[in-house]
């Protein structure tokens, strides 16, 4: 880790610093490309060229807060870690330009740089061992299983399997069922048809005269909208299935217009 | 190793030597789900290859060998020999998946164990059939726990080793919470406030029959 | 592995010769597309067999050949020799494309398993959206291990046998690199030479463990 990331000061005159500027702003043009503030650094210290060991912090904080300052001239929205890493960022370079205050607690500047180091080295490592990875002979790639698999004997065993996932997903659904319960309604604001039928039944041996339907809502379901629909609609489903009975017989005499129903002595 | 299918072009007339040939002919022979023609192998093969000749010299390889290579029809492939037949006779093992009661029924004996089959039937919200634990102590995968100290004394359920074996689990306690799984993207929706829940059997197992107790209507058991 | 040994004097009980044992792990080891542990092929065999010993010998056997006698963790598999890969274009089984960040995060679960979410974040320096390791987890490359035994006990995610068996690994220590990686001190959480310094992540990732915190219950211990 060793190189002192303040090395910095004097690496710094062979910087270009046009050179730099000109990264930078190709990189804004990208800044969707980038998982996070940490991968944006990593690319960033890739214009120093030099062995990752030895990239000066200080250069790529500088780096780092100019390319934040274009992307808000640019009014580039940028996502919150972004701006926290430029406040972290323009901490550690204040700590590393001014001497240390030997009255403040916590690491010193260099100690931060080499963590900031640290992390950007252990990420290009992972970076290259997942390329390493992913380069390997792969099965079903370059390497291949058994393409048939053989089955000799008739004797056959019955096995039942299930995968974690399987297992997992169960208890998701169990636990999160309420959050799923389009089936579940509120039961005090519905009126179910077969409570309507089951009122209606009672009450249709006294409509031998044409009657709205409107006027058997329960008492307590004609004000409230939502209980009105409700009840409406069960009323409703609850007549034509009285109709279908041969109950009742019901009529409207236009669109819109109300419906009634009357009760059906036998034919 | 030696020819790359690129290389064709540059050596059209050189196949290469019989030996190679040989080793195309085991590893297709091996990777092919179907018996494979001459013609089929020779298609793949560089340019020149005698496949019919490598595949005589692969059969003489295996003459006594574990497994055979066998002519089926006018195509080959490679079969176990007969007389190992007896090896393979828990080759054929049908495998079925779990109902959707029994995997439900067995994640909550994983996250709450011990629990006891009235419990299993709060959570669940429909009743238990019988059929269904019998089915997953029949598998190993449950098993009896200590019987609880409350009144009728009822009997728990736990799950096995020969479970966490197969779920590729250390320990029933590693099962990932409601949080976890839905971090780790196994779980869509977001949960109502406060039902942030809990890893597998947290000892307010009580609390934890609060919400489902009062929302739930008992449903039959209706065989999913 | 182990040869019962009390068996071994016993001459009805007599374990097959090695070579025949050699056919017989032959056998199975071609039937099977998955990978076999020692147990699976001794269970099958006959009693007093050393399945170890006779997949050494057949490890030897194919060593050059058009197959491969390869071991995936603590079980052995056969499969095709890299080099012909080519020939089996037709098998070929068209495969997701992953994310960056799912590679990346496969990657970094192998090389510094176990390793919590928030580990792997601190070293992404970006959020592990889900569905990462979702994906992971249903290509049966990844599995939850063991809990972590810090503040809120995240649970801490491995790689499984399917990955070794992927990507040709004869087992986890055999990763590419990762020699050179622990001696660089890179899959530590710190730098090697002990300069203690707060990440600009840190404080993010204390909320993280917060979270966990406070979304767990106490666990009853007395239970396990």
């Amino acid at each position: 880790m060793a190189d002192r990331p303040t090395a910095a000061n004097d690496e710094s005159p062979e910087w270009d610093a046009v050179a730099s500027r000109r990264a930078a702003e190709a990189l804004i043009v990208d800044v969707d490309g980038f998982e996070g503030p940490l991968d944006l650094l990593l690319t960033l210290s890739r214009t120093q060229k030099v062995d990752l060991r030895r990239v000066s912090i200080l250069q790529l904080t500088e780096q780092y807060l100019a390319f934040i300052e274009q992307a808000r001239e640019l009014r580039i929205e940028l996502a919150a870690d972004y701006l926290v890493m430029a406040a972290w960022l323009a901490f550690l370079k204040s700590r590393l330009l001014l001497p240390p205050d030997p009255t403040e607690d916590g690491p010193s500047g260099e100690e931060m740089a080499a963590y900031l180091a640290f992390q950007l080295e252990r990420l290009a490592a992972m970076r290259d061992c997942a390329a390493k990875l992913m380069a390997r002979d792969r099965l079903f790639q370059d390497r291949f299983p058994r393409g048939a698999s053989e089955q000799m004997t008739t004797a056959k065993r019955i096995t039942y399997t299930a995968g974690l996932l399987d297992l997992m997903q169960a208890y998701a659904r169990i636990r999160t069922r309420d959050d799923f319960r389009p089936f579940v309604l509120d039961r005090d604001s519905v009126l179910t048809m077969e409570e309507a039928l089951d009122r209606m039944r009672g009450l249709i041996g006294y409509a031998g005269d044409w009657t709205d339907l409107m006027s058997y809502l329960p008492d307590g379901w004609q004000t409230d909208p939502k209980r009105r629909r409700s009840a409406t609609a069960a009323n409703f489903a609850a007549a034509l299935e009285l109709a279908k009975a041969g109950r009742v017989q019901i009529r409207q005499t236009e669109t819109f217009a109300p419906i009634e129903l009357r009760r059906r002595d036998d034919p | 190793m030696s020819d790359a299918p690129d290389s064709r072009g540059d050596s059209l007339f050189r196949a290469p030597p019989l030996a190679e040939q040989e080793r195309m002919v085991e590893a297709m022979l091996f990777a092919s789900t179907e018996p494979l023609t001459i013609a089929e192998m020779e298609a793949r093969m560089p340019h020149g290859s005698d496949p019919a000749e490598a595949v005589h010299l692969l059969r003489r390889r295996y003459e006594g060998r574990g497994v055979q290579v066998t002519r089926v029809g006018d195509a080959w492939a490679i079969r176990t020999a007969a007389d190992l037949g007896f090896l393979m006779a828990r080759e054929t093992v049908e495998t079925r998946k779990l109902s959707r009661a029994a995997i439900e029924t067995l994640a909550i004996i994983a996250y709450h164990q011990p629990v006891t089959r009235a419990e299993i039937e709060e959570i669940r919200g429909v009743t238990v059939s019988r059929g269904t634990v019998d089915q997953l102590i029949e598998l190993e995968w449950v098993r009896f726990g200590r019987r609880r100290m409350t009144p009728g004394r009822p009997v728990t359920y736990v799950v096995t080793q020969a479970f966490l074996d197969h779920f590729g689990l250390e320990s029933a306690r590693d099962l990932p919470g409601l949080k976890e799984l839905r971090e780790a993207g196994l779980l869509e929706s977001r949960p109502p406030d406060g039902a942030e829940a809990d890893g597998p059997r947290d000892d307010a197992t009580g609390d934890m029959f609060d919400d489902d107790a009062d929302a739930q209507l008992p449903e039959n058991d209706e065989d999913y």
